[in-house]
């Protein structure tokens, strides 16, 4: 509903005591909001604990607030950061009487552009998660703040003396100001304390690497705007780099003025860059080191040896596209590799790079921080250990045996979203304010720093953040909204209100840090000892749960990853071929071993990975957390090697003869017959048949007629799309029953197809919402008139209308709509939920409505300022949440709007067009240079 | 007899060529109201009655017909008129899909009315009526058959009538009582 | 003469065998099972089946087309015979249109059971609600309602007006038998008959007209199940042929379902006298025949469909008939039209165990044609590969069971209750017969 | 042979085909109008409020203007309900009968919502804007009837699918001039309401020569 909603606002002001003032409409109504909050924690926790349906009818409009407000406090919106690793993107939080209930990208912020990924959305849902810790708590029993407060005070009084002896603070990866400036006051009252980072999926060799090539711990940080010529060796710019929105952003809008990095991607676990690639190099870990040093050399880079057969063709590549021309590495790769590429982006003069100061407060190798902290407590050197955000009883390399060392400590207190495995293990547990409900400040991939805003109040009253944790230990106990303004003043001085108020309406606090350009170290290349052979581990984060933490967003678990399409849990992915010669076939159980440490996991081939290793994704096998993480999948964090390395050789790997159950919407179709997706050569077009005769006259659409074009060339297969679709729509999760037996409801699905050989295919997605077809197969089948075609040629689905006969689906040859097998609507009932959108019962089926509520707000806000909708007034959620902006949608009868040039394209079609139905929904094919047009 | 007033009298015979022979007989001696029953159909008598079973042909037709113009009618005027929608692209009149519902409508009120107008030209349901006081007559349903001569009859007078009905020859002749 | 009605309305009147009522309690057994998997779909819905996108529909319109199936052959041959006033007609009539009657009652359950939101299973009747919504008369699925409403009624009428004279017989003989509470119920439901020379002649008139007009209805009642298929996009049902191979391929069911019923009700009523062993031959040959023109079916279907041009109806139909969906397939050639061809022998024809076997195993064939159609119909679809296989739950097959177990009470009762042959209709036979002797 | 029936048999025999028939006409007719009676949406039930308020004395009596408390329904979906203070600003100064008026202070005491309960709610699956209409020229009465006779506030209409379809398929019966949405005493004055230039109800349209009007598409009310 872009085109209804007020321009942003701010912070509420701190609650005034009440003016009987007639009619003064308060700011903001930032009580009614409280309240119905109030109201709302309530209900959830009524409705986790009883599942009542009667819950409060939390900011109902008939619930008037107590003082009188304008009519648009009902929707606000909200600027602010969400973090990923600790780095910053700006998102735009909508709330609707109060409650967030969309997550959107904040188009000011480097970050995300206006785009999100699946993390962002899925965090309205963490928010209003009934399973969130929300008492504090002493071994588990619930107790009054207060004592918190006295047992904070006592640990003062006794390290206060000897200096903070025996006191360790060990935190996620920080890049908030204010936490780094509160953590450096607290080290300085407690000189013998020490604050350790643990970040089970941070990348040490990088850090490593830039000392070694630049003598300080810099951020190299891709411009694909202006590359033409990518190397990936590891590096996954589209997928997991911090900063992947801003890059598929530049990637595309490159590539779509023709200008696009040409991307090589030498990696061993299939990622969406290398789906993307255009050229791709399954690289076996221990090659990884020879290919890189064979390119440098060919690249001219002294001292830089190896040899590979695909090397010197990459490096024609590379020197033909300079300056465009850069080389990342990402996880799993050594430091060498890391030290080569910066001395090979140096040998290019790659302009595509910048050197940045790293963006973390305190960049530092994470494992050996978190070894450092061991060996501490194994020498009993530590007494009070404060464990602010992290999870390492879970996500710590299970070879360093934390879980034990944690029994030891007398005084420890974990600050945890979620009563999680370290909360169990720890005396104080204390819960952790959300994000979207708290303040604070960060930075963004490039150092970009912003403050972050809760849009909500405090769902969890006794949530508190690191800082208030802290600044308690410090006996100065402070806000932390006042220790965010405390830090801004200080860098912002007499204009502080102004830029404050400033940045949080644009959700911006400064600016990037230049870029630097060091010289390369003289010893910069200290070539490592060569692989063992041998069947090779490697680690990698899952792309629905990523190292964990996003193991309890049912949304996420539920999204098939986007190339293995598996769903609640994760597999040993491997070669298909070392499968093969394992006698493994997919959902087989194999026993991995690895330095003496056993797990069990199916075992899942995937095209077009490096044979020889098998990737096992972290986030699995969550032990504690609540119910929709435990037990997914297997903890690969148990074989982890205890430096935390990327990649481990000596695996080990044997079937057990039995089958595991891997729940996953691939049905191992590698083929494309139907050529649901087209590839055409650059500059190529396709065939554009002709509107297909028909004996009648075809209906008028007055007014508009919505259509919508996607981009297959643009598409990453990231899931953002489906995931915003979910949010908005208040799709239902089913579960992993529900799933394998074919009853997913997800209204908008990525299908992912391979062509080519199994060894290393092209792999291509594609988003399949409704088709919202002109001659739609799916309306004369419907006995009772449910789904008919209105004025805008949208193809509507009337739920109170349906019996349920599911005929519709049997002839839509697209198959996307969706039955609702079961009653889905007590679980989704939350605040969380759209109040625009239905929630729909038992027995009716429902699909992609191409975001019909907005359009609908657009309408009416539209003829409220007596005008016709613009282009771009409707925005669906799935296109407001594209990366890459693959999706257009917008009116066919104006033929300036963006969806009608997007059908002018030479590489425009439309899937199963031969069908004679019309789809409104439309494709642009891929572009590939072997493709013959 | 006695009063009540006879109904008529009934012959009974053991064929049916009796009762076909005796029914011509009758007619041939003039009488009109008359009837005849028998365990299973007789055309021949009932073409010597001068019975016409075309009117149930004629009803069916007709209210096959009727529903056939209702079942289309009512698809055409909902379709088109009372609420019109775009229903995947089609003209609102779509009448050939109409077509299927127009055809089994309209066989379904022509069996109805065939077996309802057979039974309405019959008179039945009439579960009580006098030709049931004949003696013997539940042979009628077995492997009798019968001949009544109606009082109502300008010809009958109880003796004559007996009289000509034993002149056919039949197992017994009887008088009918009417209640 | 008299000797007809005697022993046939015996077999009516008399008290039930201990075999019988141990039969009766079975099935009403069964029944329960049907009442439960009922309840189970209407309480916790559809989900409680083993459906999913793309495989919406599984048992339940398998077996509405199976049963429709069966009534259909059944009333058809029941119908044929009235028209050609065959012989056959005084032996097999009654049991023929009685089973097509019990087939649509089973049937009956699914259009409704099968909704989603079965309570609002009026929606598909133009009724002026205060809605203003009306049906959408382009739907075959509205075309099916009116189909098999009009089927339902048809059928009984069908059947009721020949048992008019019948019951008007039973009235007398319980009458006679002084039991006349009987006699009234069975009077009641005779209309009052009493053999009228005239009401005989119209009461043919309305007979065979009906019987006319079931043909029709019938064949148009299948077509309809098999339009809900054909005119969809799914390349293995999208085909003109669709419809007449529904039917055809649904003969040997219905005249299996009374061939097998005629070879029961023979020993179990011991009416060998109007069932003759002429009758039987008569019978088990049709159903031979049947299995014959199904396999034309097939055989056709093979023909056209791997000279089909559009490669994707060829991957559906090789995927149904050599991949996947090869063993219902060929489990239903095999049973529905090779193994009546057994019945040629007149060995196999004596036997009356394997009258029952053959018929009831056609029945069976013609079941796993319908599973090769509704379900591995969609083993290939224009997109490939979406969504996971069809496995039914318990439910399902509960309901399958217990409408099976319905239809057997059914049939057991009217056994019990009625004339099982039609009586009128042998004394004519006979009186004719023996007109002819007398001629000679 | 005995008759097993008398004549009376036939008589009761036809008398019962009689009654039956018109029992199953009286049942089918019953229910039709029962669908569309008031009694079946629950018109004329007053629902229980915080406060005992009457419209009769604040809108008839005092002639307040609906959009007084009701201050969203020209911008808004919602109509908007009265807050605490909306209230108490009066009621500080007149008939200030505490008692009554302790939900609304302990309201604004704790900065809770005032929890004023719908007579004419309408369901989830149905959108319905305040806004829309009242610029469409929809008075008040239309939907909500004279609530300003209402001492008690109840339902006026049934509010039910055809309440809304019968006014969506002749719309001009039911609209006014923009300056009388709101007046109380409006008598028709032939002057016929300007349509908004872009709102749905300007895009009329006909296909084989049958007109259609997008208010009665089902994506209108339906979400």
């Amino acid at each position: 509903m872009s085109g209804a909603i007020p321009p942003r606002r701010g912070p509420d002001p701190a609650p005034e005591p009440p003016q009987p003032a007639a009619l003064a409409p308060a700011p903001h109504g930032a009580l009614e909001r409280r309240e119905a909050l109030r109201l709302m924690g309530a209900s959830l926790a009524l409705s986790a604990l009883a599942g009542c349906e009667e819950a409060p009818e939390h900011g109902h409009p008939l619930h008037a607030p107590a003082r009188a407000s304008d009519g648009a406090a009902i929707t606000a919106e909200y600027a602010t950061v969400l973090e990923l690793d600790g780095l910053s993107r700006g998102v735009i939080v909508r709330t609707r009487n109060g409650h967030a209930v969309k997550v959107e990208g904040n188009p000011a912020h480097p970050a995300s552009l206006g785009a999100t990924d699946i993390f962002a959305e899925a965090a309205v849902l963490s928010l209003h998660d009934p399973q969130r810790a929300r008492r504090i708590r002493r071994d588990g029993r619930p107790v009054p703040a207060e004592m918190l407060d006295a047992a904070i005070a006592a640990a003062r009084a006794e390290l206060a003396p000897r200096g903070g002896r025996g006191l360790r603070i060990l935190t996620g990866p920080v890049s908030s100001p204010t936490l780094a400036r509160i953590t450096g006051a607290v080290l300085a009252a407690y000189p013998e304390a020490r604050w350790h980072q643990h970040d089970p999926l941070a990348d040490d060799a990088a850090l490593e690497g830039a000392t070694r090539a630049f003598g300080q711990a810099l951020a190299a940080v891709p411009d694909l705007s202006r590359a033409r010529a990518v190397l990936c060796l590891g590096a996954d710019p589209l997928g997991t780099m911090p900063g992947h929105l801003r890059h598929a952003r530049d990637w595309i809008t490159a590539r779509a003025e023709g200008r696009g990095a040409r991307l090589i991607v030498a990696e061993a676990s299939p990622s969406i860059t290398g789906a993307r690639a255009d050229r791709r190099i399954p690289l076996h870990p221990a090659n990884a080191a020879a290919f890189a040093g064979a390119v440098a050399a060919a690249l001219g880079v002294e001292g830089a040896s190896g040899t590979h057969p695909d090397a010197a063709g990459v490096a024609a590549e590379l020197v033909q596209d300079r300056p465009g021309a850069v080389v990342l590495v990402g996880r799993g790769m050594g430091a060498e590799v890391h030290a080569l590429a910066h001395a090979m982006n140096a040998r290019l003069e790659s302009e595509a790079v910048r050197l940045l100061p790293h963006p973390l407060a305190r960049p530092e190798p994470m494992a050996a921080s978190l070894a450092s902290i061991m060996a501490d407590i194994a020498a009993g050197e530590v007494t009070h250990l404060l464990i602010l955000g992290a999870n390492p009883a879970y996500d710590a390399p299970a070879a360093l045996g934390f879980e034990a060392a944690l029994r030891r400590i007398p005084f420890t207190l974990h600050l945890g979203f979620r009563a999680d495995e370290t909360t169990r293990l720890c005396t104080w547990q204390v819960p952790m304010a959300h994000p979207l409900e708290s303040w604070g400040d960060s930075r963004a991939f490039d150092g970009t720093p912003a403050l972050r805003q809760p849009a909500t109040v405090p769902l969890a009253e006794e949530a508190r953040g690191e800082v208030e944790i802290l600044t308690a230990l410090l006996g100065a106990p402070a806000t932390a909204r006042a220790a965010v303004g405390e830090t801004w003043r200080a860098a912002w001085g007499e204009s502080f209100d102004a830029r404050w108020a400033a940045a949080l309406e644009e959700g911006l606090a400064g600016e990037a840090p230049a870029g630097l350009r060091p010289a390369l170290r003289e010893d910069w290349n200290r070539p490592a000892p060569p692989m063992p052979r041998g069947l090779v581990a490697v680690f990698a984060p899952d792309p629905g749960t990523r190292g964990g933490e996003a193991a309890h967003e049912a949304w996420l678990q539920e999204m098939p990853r986007p190339l293995t399409k598996i769903t609640w849990g994760n597999a040993a992915l491997m070669a298909p071929a070392t499968a093969a010669a394992h006698g493994l076939s997919p959902g087989d159980e194999v026993e991995l071993e690895l330095g003496g440490r056993r797990v069990l996991a199916p075992c899942w081939p995937v095209p077009g990975h490096a044979p020889d290793c098998v990737t096992l994704p972290l986030g699995g096998g969550r032990r504690a957390g609540g119910p929709v993480g435990e037990g997914r999948g297997f903890d690969a964090y148990a074989l982890r090697p205890a430096d935390g390395a990327w990649t481990a050789p000596g695996l080990s790997m044997r079937s057990t003869g039995r089958r595991a159950d891997v729940v996953t919407t691939d049905s191992h179709h590698r083929v494309d017959p139907s050529e649901a997706v087209r590839t055409v050569a650059p500059g190529g077009t396709l065939p554009q048949p002709g509107r297909d005769a028909s004996l009648h006259p075809d209906w008028p659409y007055p007014a508009q007629a919505w259509g919508m074009a996607i981009d297959l060339d643009a598409c990453i297969g990231c899931n953002a799309c489906a995931v915003a679709c979910q949010a908005e729509n208040n799709v239902p999760v089913v579960g992993p029953l529900a799933v394998s037996q074919g009853r997913e409801m997800h209204w908008l699905r990525v299908d992912r197809y391979h062509h080519g050989e199994e060894a290393n295919p092209a792999s291509s997605f594609q988003p399949v919402p409704c088709m919202h077809c002109e001659q739609a197969p799916c309306e004369p089948v419907c006995p009772v008139n449910a789904t008919l075609h209105d004025q805008q040629g949208l193809n509507l689905m009337v739920y109170p209308r349906c019996i349920g006969t599911r005929t519709c689906s049997n002839n839509c040859p697209y198959k996307v709509r969706r039955f609702n097998w079961a009653d889905h609507r007590r679980l989704l009932d939350t605040p969380a939920r759209n109040p625009d959108v239905p929630l729909r019962p038992r027995g009716v089926m429902e699909k992609c409505t191409y975001c019909s509520h907005r359009i609908a707000g657009a309408r009416s806000a539209a003829s409220a300022e007596g005008r016709a909708l613009r282009d771009g007034d409707v925005e669906t959620a799935c296109q407001r949440a594209c990366p890459t902006r693959a999706i257009t949608f917008g009116d066919l009868n104006d033929p300036g709007s963006a969806v009608s040039r997007a059908r002018q394209n030479g590489r425009h079609y439309a899937m199963l067009g031969h069908l004679g139905t019309r789809p409104r929904t439309t494709y642009l094919a891929r572009v590939a240079p072997e493709a013959e047009a | 007899m006695s009063h009540p007033p006879p109904f008529g009298q009934m012959a009974e015979f053991a064929e049916a060529d009796a009762l076909t022979e005796a029914v011509r007989a009758a007619r041939a001696a003039g009488w009109r109201h008359l009837e005849a029953y028998s365990p299973y159909p007789i055309p021949e008598a009932a073409e010597a009655l001068g019975v016409s079973a075309a009117p149930v042909g004629y009803i069916a037709l007709a209210a096959g017909a009727f529903g056939a113009a209702l079942a289309a009618g009512t698809a055409w005027y909902i379709s088109v008129h009372l609420y019109p929608v775009n229903v995947g692209g089609r003209p609102l009149n779509a009448w050939p899909t109409f077509m299927p519902t127009t055809y089994l409508v309209a066989i379904l009120w022509a069996c109805a009315a065939a077996l309802i107008g057979m039974l309405a030209l019959n008179g039945l349901p009439r579960l009580s009526h006098p030709a049931f006081f004949a003696r013997g007559f539940h042979r009628a349903s077995a492997d009798r058959f019968f001949l009544l001569l109606s009082s109502d009859d300008p010809l009958y007078e109880p003796e004559g009538t007996a009289q000509f009905l034993r002149g056919l020859s039949p197992l017994r002749v009887s008088e009918v009582r009417s209640a | 003469m008299s000797d007809v009605t005697a022993p046939v309305a015996a077999a009516a009147l008399r008290p039930g065998a201990w075999g019988f009522r141990l039969s009766v309690a079975f099935c009403a057994a069964g029944v329960v099972v049907l009442a439960a998997s009922v309840a189970a779909v209407l309480v916790r819905g559809v989900g409680v089946w083993g459906n999913n996108i793309p495989h919406v529909w599984g048992f339940d319109l398998i077996g509405y087309a199976w049963w429709i199936g069966i009534a259909n052959a059944a009333s058809l041959f029941a119908a044929i015979l009235v028209l050609r006033r065959h012989g056959l007609r005084t032996a097999v009539n009654r049991f023929a249109e009685a089973a097509a009657l019990a087939a649509i009652l089973a049937a009956a359950f699914y259009p409704i059971l099968h909704l989603g939101r079965a309570e609002l299973f009026l929606w598909t009747l133009p009724y002026p609600s205060y809605t203003g919504l009306w049906p959408q008369f382009g739907s075959p699925l509205v075309w099916d309602f009116w189909g098999i409403m009009s089927h339902v009624v048809v059928t009984s009428l069908f059947w009721f007006i020949g048992l008019i004279p019948d019951l008007a017989t039973m009235r007398d003989a319980a009458a006679t038998r002084g039991r006349i509470g009987a006699a009234r119920a069975y009077g009641l439901l005779a209309l009052g008959w009493r053999g009228s020379v005239a009401h005989w002649h119209r009461h043919q008139a309305a007979y065979r007209l009906v019987a006319a007009m079931v043909l029709p209805l019938l064949l148009w009642a299948q077509t309809v199940v098999a339009l809900e298929f054909a005119t969809t996009l799914v390349p293995g049902w999208h085909q003109a042929r669709l419809p007449l191979h529904v039917v055809v391929t649904g003969l040997p069911s219905g005249l299996g379902v009374v061939l097998a019923l005629a070879a029961v009700l023979r020993h179990a009523l011991s009416l060998q006298r109007f069932v003759d062993r002429e009758d039987m031959n008569l019978l088990a040959q049709l159903t031979a025949t049947a299995g014959l023109v199904a396999a034309l079916a097939y055989a056709h279907e093979l023909l056209v469909g791997f000279a089909e041009e559009d490669p994707t109806t060829r991957a559906a139909l090789s995927a149904r008939v050599l991949g996947p969906g090869a063993p219902a397939y060929w489990g239903a050639v095999a049973l529905s039209a090779a193994l009546p061809q057994l019945l040629w022998s007149g060995w196999a024809r004596r036997r009356t165990l394997v009258l029952v076997a053959v018929g009831t195993l056609a029945a069976a064939g013609v079941w796993l044609d319908r599973w090769s159609l509704v379900v591995d119909g969609l083993l290939r679809d224009h997109l490939v590969g979406i969504g996971p296989a069809y496995s039914p739950s318990l439910a399902e097959w509960g309901l399958l069971g217990g409408t099976l177990a319905l239809f057997a009470l059914v049939l057991l009762l009217f056994g019990r209750l009625v004339p099982a042959v039609s009586m009128y209709e042998t004394r004519h036979e006979e009186s004719e017969a023996e007109m002819e002797e007398e001629e000679r | 042979m005995a008759q097993i029936f008398s004549p009376a048999a036939d008589a009761r025999l036809r008398l019962a085909l009689v009654i039956g028939a018109a029992l199953l006409l009286l049942g089918l007719g019953t229910g039709f109008a029962w669908v569309r009676s008031g009694t079946a949406w629950r018109v004329g039930e007053p629902a229980a409020q915080p406060i005992p308020f009457s419209h009769a004395v604040h809108a008839g009596g005092l002639g307040l203007d609906c959009r007084f408390c009701h201050a969203g329904v020209e911008r808004t979906a919602d109509a908007g309900m009265p807050s605490a203070e909306t209230c108490l600003g009066c009621h500080e100064r007149v008939w200030n009968v505490t008692a009554q008026f302790a939900p609304l202070r302990a309201a604004i005491a704790r900065g809770a919502a005032v929890e004023w309960s719908s007579v004419s709610r309408l369901p989830d699956h149905a959108r319905f804007d305040h806004s829309a209409h009242t610029a469409a020229g929809v008075a008040c009465g239309t939907c909500h009837g004279k609530v300003e006779e209402m001492p008690r506030t109840a339902k006026a209409e049934t509010l039910n699918m055809g309440f809304c379809l019968d006014c969506h398929r002749d719309p001009a019966a039911q609209q006014r001039p923009a300056g009388a949405v709101f007046a109380r005493d409006y008598a028709p004055t032939g002057e016929a309401h300007a349509l908004r230039p872009h709102g749905l109800q300007s895009f009329r349209y006909e296909h084989y020569g049958v007109e259609v009007s997008p208010l009665t598409r089902c994506s209108t009310c339906h979400r």
